[in-house]
């Protein structure tokens, strides 16, 4: 009031201002719509021209040069194989990392040095990732274009990630907790394994899932380490009724995955092959939406369960 | 039951202050270091055994930082520095010594947080966990030691009929006698107390009074608190201290009646703070 | 056990991605054929990439769009890798317009020459710079990767020497993406494989190729290409076998089926097949193991049917 | 001291002093077996540069003794594998800078809108519907993108910019920027969220609106993170591969014009390694330097955010 | 400085208090709702005009969810509702009113928090801030009003040398005045204070006590606090709240003398809280 401006200009100003938030308002969801149409087009696209390819002889066949009977069986199942591997390489180191950073890590150069290089190693581009398996796990470690090298590969692209997830979630445990649990004379080990770890699953598990569900669409790696495609069998099964029962020759097996055989499909010339492209393009986006409906799901229910 | 507390407490310093009591544990030209910060200077203050000692004075004085040296809670954070001895009786062992695992010490010497900080685990599973941590696995025995634990925190007639269910779903009021039983569990010849009502209603306030009274039997008990009434109310031993040094030392009845110095006076009478 | 059988009776083969249709359609019917107790993989790593497996004894078959060169030669030697050099089929290297497109139908090889050679990079820009006769439009090239074996061919086939080309057009790994680029732009004109025409038909116009002065302008047809008359573009494509893998029966058999099935399932995938005797040959140098290659480490063009066996082989 | 060490084995009430010795050495001894478990963990990422700088390296250097280092960086010809060989990497830079600027000049703008309106503007349900919904474009195949920037883009941009090729570097940077949109928008909206409440209590307090308390109070308070988001989105448009693979044209050509088609280092890298080339062959080694080339060009900006982010990092 | 503190507020106390003072803003009836918690219940209360009214009460009665409907802070998160009345004078205007704009509500009555929170901006943006928002642009205007600001606020000396850094270099008792600068730049009406001096030690304490002593001549003050002696010292008038219900209003001295209820009396005398 003793303020130089009446009311009324104030109550000008804030209708300018507020013309503001409204346009803003307005440009953010229009932004957000640019994003969502885009994902929408993309998905009634390949819909489209793919769903009406689907069909249980889709997922049981295995490629074939007639397009009619060309399917996805050896894909998805070399997919869920290699993105096996990729989560339990990823899943430990990244979490065992992120513990270590968290928990245990010295205010040193090593500690600093790691950190950065986490950083940095987030934005490296896939395919630097495909010329490091090239080079070590296919030739160094010999262990050829196996799902091993794939799964491998796509373990280090997702680490930085993992360990972010696990990093930030870790953190989001209140320091009460942690000051709680020590003051009873727990080890940090106890500490980490008592509380550290199973309160920061929810953030851990999404986490590694947003990571497994960019791993699962990586073409340009995987073609590096030097693609396959025509698999027309299944890696052997890792159990059986005999003893040992359990195996690990599928580690070394040939394989081929969900992109390589869209990324095939796509250069082929004949128009069919492209429908089927398609069909395995959605089946690729359900398979990271169910992944991501998982990382959800599983982040709704644990953290149901935590309340700080 | 705020009135029957205070005839409790009055009746109580009257009587067994006056013996001269065993030092459990006695401080020795403590200093603290938060990185280059000063935080604790030169303190000496003996902890009288199975008696209350209250930490007064204002925000930022120490208080805190006094109270997590006896635990060797400064261990968890990076820069933080002692100097000086908490030495600890009958077996007089420095627990500030470099050579002496923190884990040993904090096995001895338990501690109640601020805000409740219960796990979420279960009700029996919290107040456990100290016995797991020592690498208990027998039931009988966990059993046993978590209901004695939770009686003696005034908890077991809430919590016997629920010790599955979620510590979270306790009032925080529960959850602060909780943490208490937890302390308790592994039978800890020092309790440290950090503001333990300071986030809790006057009623739940009252019931821990209550029992840090009752307790005062069987442990040793050390409490900061910014609360003088509540410090006059529990303590038998009062220590004021302002920016990081032991101002005042004394029986409660003789710091709250004729304080010493003309600091501790006008705190204690809120001239400041 | 089942998994040791699984681990003998592998076929590996990897390579040119060119060759691969036609493998694959060997591979398909072979394991079928076999009730799948032989596993064959295809791989495409491009001919060089095929190659330098090979060489090291990675895998049993190597598909090439091109001969083995030296130095790939070498490095087998070094290794103790030693091979039977097999034809399968032809590829004619279609050159192709926008249907729009009604001036160029038939072009000459100098023409084309003009086009692609070195020189007329940043200068040649407008189609009447090649010839008077065509519209002030300006040009648009699509062609082969640098590093294929088809824009080997194509330069050494059409500028004259292999890897000699300008390198201001689209390029793309993938004929598709060629396909499109050309079926969309009225003045454009490209390259690649004959079956991404006959698949593009309604999209595209094949050009038909003059040789030299003189001759007759030929359209890239599977008779043409059979009868020799599509030249300088039409290549033969080739499977590489190392004698050691021919050791294992299954290595052998999946050979000798390819050899029986080529004809007709190069046909299948759009691709030129054989005659009919060039298989019946192959068959024999497959029994007899004759070793080496018949182009002695070069990639040579315009090589006759007949030269492919008649040759000497060298290795 | 050492009097003090001695007696410590009675530390614990009631036992046998030896026994208890014994427990703690065995405590000892796991704990720091595990410490050096998990810093093993840690070490992998480090041991995951080492391994790709020393692959990369490796056959950098055989390239380099064939070809000159101010050959590579001065020339302005790529025709590695062309007869008259030509090794300019500023050629493929030029590609690969100007279609990660065209895809930045999208998703930078797009995704701190969206990250603002999400994290100041939207409510709750938007925001939780959203934000997982966007994330799932960074799922998609990036081949699908490729294609979806050569069929349905390009012919858009077609109609309204005439003269623009098929291929061209602004058809695959702006679908490059849409699908590095959820990168940025979720990373920076984590670092506005962070920003405490009572930052923002206080500018509402003061009479702002949203969008002044957005823009003046919680962007500079969160800019380290948006920092980082902005650095990762760029990490990305540097590294995309398939999109421009398909999308961009593929041709050598020294320009910043997005109006162009041109040939980046991924889309080159990924050719090679699909195409006929001997291995071991100059041409071959080529993608390694390519590839080192990459590297450095990522590792400086990341070194940039981290130096920026230490500038920044706010003390709230 | 405490000392002559303390003369200041006694003097002042007894001799200005007196004359009827006229009501600036009138709560009437005031219920507050935290989705379904009823947090402030029939809430009646006057805040005379340049006059210090503190509300007391033991944590979580209601005081900073009373003091916060003052200027519509509620209005930022979902789910929360007012009910009844809260009348600025002398224009009459029910701010609670879902017709009248926060944000105008906002430009008349300023705040000031618990925790020190400037903004990660110059010492000088930060105090220009209102007036930014409120479209002031002319550098010459700004320069004097912030001039102004921080000599009210009494951190003018201290600051006028960096006005160009960064606020957070400041100390934490220097963070709170550069937040009182800034909340007094736009010559508000009234001024909240949020237990103002409850993150900072006592001599930044004393600071802030004094210069709301200050401020008093030029601004009605709302303040919140749970330090008694804070209230006694600083405020003319004292609220005491209990579990949403405002118990006792009155003129301070007399509150802190003869509380008319025996619920206030037990609180101010600490039996409990
Ligand atoms: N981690 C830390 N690093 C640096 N300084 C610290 C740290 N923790 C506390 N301090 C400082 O040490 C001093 C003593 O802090 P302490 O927490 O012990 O105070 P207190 O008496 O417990 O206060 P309060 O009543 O507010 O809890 C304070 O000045 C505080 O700012
Ligand atoms: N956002 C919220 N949602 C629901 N309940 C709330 C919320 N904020 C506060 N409350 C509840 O409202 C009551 C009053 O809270 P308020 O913060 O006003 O108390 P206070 O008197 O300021 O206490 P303190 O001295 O601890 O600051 C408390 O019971 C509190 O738990
Ligand atoms: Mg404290
Ligand atoms: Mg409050």
């Amino acid at each position: 009031m003793a303020y130089a401006q009446t009311i009324e200009q104030i109550r000008e100003r804030i209708a300018e201002h507020k013309r503001w938030d409204l346009v803003f308002a307005i440009v953010g969801v229009l932004s957000l719509i640019i994003g969502v149409l885009t994902f929408v087009a993309l998905f009634l696209n390949m819909a489209l021209e793919g769903v009406p390819r689907l069909s249980l002889d889709f997922f049981s066949n295995f490629p074939s040069r007639r397009p009619g009977q060309a399917g996805i069986l050896s894909a998805w199942v070399g997919s869920m194989l290699v993105m096996l591997v990729t989560a339990v390489v990823a899943v430990p180191l990244g979490v065992g990392a992120g513990i270590y950073l968290e928990e245990y890590a010295p205010k040193n150069i090593v500690t600093d040095i790691i950190e950065i290089n986490i950083t940095n190693l987030a934005g490296v581009p896939s395919i630097v990732y495909g010329l490091l398996a090239l080079g070590l796990f296919v030739y160094q470690f010999g262990f050829g274009q196996s799902i091993l090298s794939a799964g491998l590969t796509l373990a280090l692209l997702i680490l930085p990630v993992v360990i972010v997830a696990t990093r930030e979630s870790i953190r989001s445990i209140p320091i009460g907790i942690r000051e709680g649990a020590y003051a009873l004379g727990a080890t940090k080990w106890q500490v980490s394994k008592d509380h550290i770890i199973p309160y920061s699953m929810a953030g851990i598990l999404t986490g590694v899932i947003i990571g497994m569900s960019r791993a699962i669409g990586e073409t340009a790696p995987i073609i590096t380490i030097g693609a396959l495609t025509f698999i027309a069998f299944l890696p052997p099964a890792p159990f059986s009724a005999e003893p040992p029962y359990v195996s690990f020759e599928w580690l070394t097996s040939p394989f081929t995955v969900m992109p390589i055989q869209m990324f095939n499909w796509t250069s082929r010339p004949e128009a069919a092959f492209q429908v089927n492209a398609a069909a395995a393009g959605f089946v690729l986006v359900l398979m990271t939406l169910a992944m991501n409906g998982l990382a959800i799901y599983i982040r709704y229910r644990l953290r149901k369960n935590l309340k700080w | 039951m705020v009135a029957v507390m205070k005839n409790h407490v009055a009746e109580h310093n009257g009587r067994e202050a006056a013996p001269a009591p065993v030092v459990k544990a006695d401080a020795r030209k403590l200093n603290f270091y938060y990185g280059e910060f000063h935080a604790l200077k030169d303190l000496n203050m003996p902890v009288h055994e199975k008696q209350v000692t209250a930490l007064i004075g204002p925000s930022g004085c120490g208080k805190s930082t006094f109270l997590r040296c006896f635990n060797r809670m400064h261990d968890l954070y990076p820069g933080n520095r002692y100097q000086g001895e908490i030495v600890l009786h009958p077996d007089n062992v420095n627990v500030l010594d470099p050579s002496v695992d923190p884990i040993e010490v904090r096995m001895r010497i338990s501690m109640v947080f601020q805000k409740p900080n219960p796990f979420p685990k279960s009700i029996y599973e919290n107040v456990a966990y100290g016995l797991r941590v020592r690498g208990e696995t027998k039931t009988r025995v966990l059993n046993e030691k978590v209901q004695e634990a939770l009686r003696s925190a005034a908890l077991w007639d809430e919590a016997k009929d629920r010790l599955d269910k979620p510590a979270f779903n306790l009032s925080g009021g529960q959850q602060q006698r909780l943490c208490i039983a937890r302390a308790l569990a592994t039978n800890p010849e020092i309790l440290l107390f950090d503001e333990p009502t300071s986030a809790l209603d006057p009623i739940a306030t009252g019931a821990i009074e209550e029992l840090i009274h009752d307790l005062k039997h069987k442990v040793t008990i050390l409490i900061v608190t910014h609360n003088m009434q509540q410090a006059a109310r529990v303590s038998d031993y009062t220590a004021y201290m302002y920016l990081g040094e032991l101002i005042e030392f004394g029986v409660t009845d003789e710091i709250f009646i004729k304080p010493k110095k003309k600091q501790t006076e006008d705190y204690i009478t809120g001239r400041f703070g | 056990s089942g998994a040791a059988f699984a681990q003998s009776a592998l076929v590996k083969i990897d390579g040119s991605s060119t060759v691969f249709p036609v493998t694959e359609a060997v591979a398909e019917d072979f394991q079928k054929a076999k009730k799948n107790a032989i596993k064959v993989t295809v791989g495409i790593s491009g001919t060089g990439g095929g190659f330098k497996k090979f060489c090291r004894g990675e895998i049993d078959i190597s598909n090439a769009s091109r001969p083995i060169l030296k130095g790939e030669i070498e490095e087998c030697k070094k290794n103790g890798v030693e091979f039977v050099e097999l034809p399968v089929a032809f590829d004619a290297l279609t050159v192709v317009i926008n249907p729009k497109n009604t001036f160029a139908m038939t072009m000459t090889v100098a023409d084309l020459k003009k086009m692609w050679e070195p020189a007329a990079q940043g200068k040649i820009t407008n189609w009447n710079q090649i010839n008077p006769a065509f519209p002030n439009a300006p040009l648009k090239l699509f062609g082969a990767g640098s590093d294929s074996g088809t824009f080997d061919y194509f330069t050494e086939a059409i500028v004259g020497k292999a890897k000699s080309s300008r390198g201001d057009f689209t390029a793309s790994e993938d004929d598709n993406v060629l396909v499109q680029g050309v079926s969309r732009d009225v003045n454009a004109i490209g390259y690649f494989g004959f079956s991404y025409y006959v698949e593009n038909k309604d999209k595209l116009k094949s050009v038909a190729i003059i040789e030299k002065a003189g001759k007759p302008a030929v359209a890239p047809s599977p008779e043409t290409v059979l009868d020799g008359t599509y030249q300088p573009l039409a290549r033969p494509i080739f499977i590489y076998i190392s004698t050691k893998a021919m050791a294992k029966p299954e290595v052998r058999e999946f050979a000798e089926y390819y050899l029986a099935h080529g004809e007709k399932l190069s046909k299948e995938v759009k691709y030129v097949p054989l005659p009919s005797k060039y298989y019946k040959m192959g068959l024999d140098r497959l029994k007899a193991a004759q070793k080496g290659t018949v182009f002695g480490g070069h990639a040579d063009v315009g090589v006759k049917m007949d030269e492919l066996f008649s040759r000497k082989l060298v290795n | 001291m050492s009097a003090v060490a001695s007696s410590v084995p009675s530390l614990l009430p009631g036992g046998a002093n030896s026994k208890r010795l014994e427990r703690r050495l065995t405590r000892h001894i796991k704990e720091r077996v595990i410490e050096s478990v998990l810093f093993l963990a840690a070490l992998v990422s480090v041991l995951t540069t080492v391994g790709i700088m020393y692959v990369l390296i490796k056959e950098s250097v055989v390239f380099f003794q064939h070809v000159s280092i101010v050959d590579f960086l001065t020339d302005t010809q790529w025709t590695p594998l062309f007869d008259d060989a030509h090794f300019g990497i500023m050629v493929l830079l030029s590609g690969t800078l100007t279609s990660s600027l065209v895809a930045l000049a999208i998703a930078i703008p797009l995704g701190t809108i969206i990250a603002i309106y999400l994290s100041e503007f939207a409510p709750f349900v938007v925001r939780e519907v959203a934000k997982p919904f966007l994330e799932l474009l960074g799922g998609i195949p990036t081949i699908v993108y490729g294609y979806f920037a050569l069929l349905f883009v390009s012919p858009i941009l077609q109609t309204l910019i005439p003269g623009l090729p098929g291929f061209s570097l602004l058809a695959a940077g702006i679908v490059m920027g849409i699908m590095i949109i959820p990168y940025v928008s979720s990373i920076a909206e984590d670092a506005m969220r962070a920003v405490p409440m009572h930052l923002r209590e206080g500018s509402y307090a003061m009479g702002a609106t949203r969008f002044q308390t957005a823009i003046k109070v919680v962007v500079p308070a969160a800019f380290s993170g948006i920092a980082s988001a902005y650095i990762l989105g760029i990490s990305r448009a540097v590294g995309e591969t398939m999109i421009l693979a398909v999308a961009a044209g593929m041709q050598p050509n020294l320009t910043f014009n997005p109006l162009e088609p041109a040939a980046t280092i991924t889309a080159y890298i990924v050719q090679v390694a699909l195409g006929d080339l001997p291995h071991g062959s100059i041409g071959y080694q080529t993608i390694f330097a390519a590839g080192l080339t990459l590297m450095l060009l990522t590792l400086v900006f990341n070194i940039l955010g981290h130096m920026l982010r230490k500038k920044f990092r706010e003390a709230y």
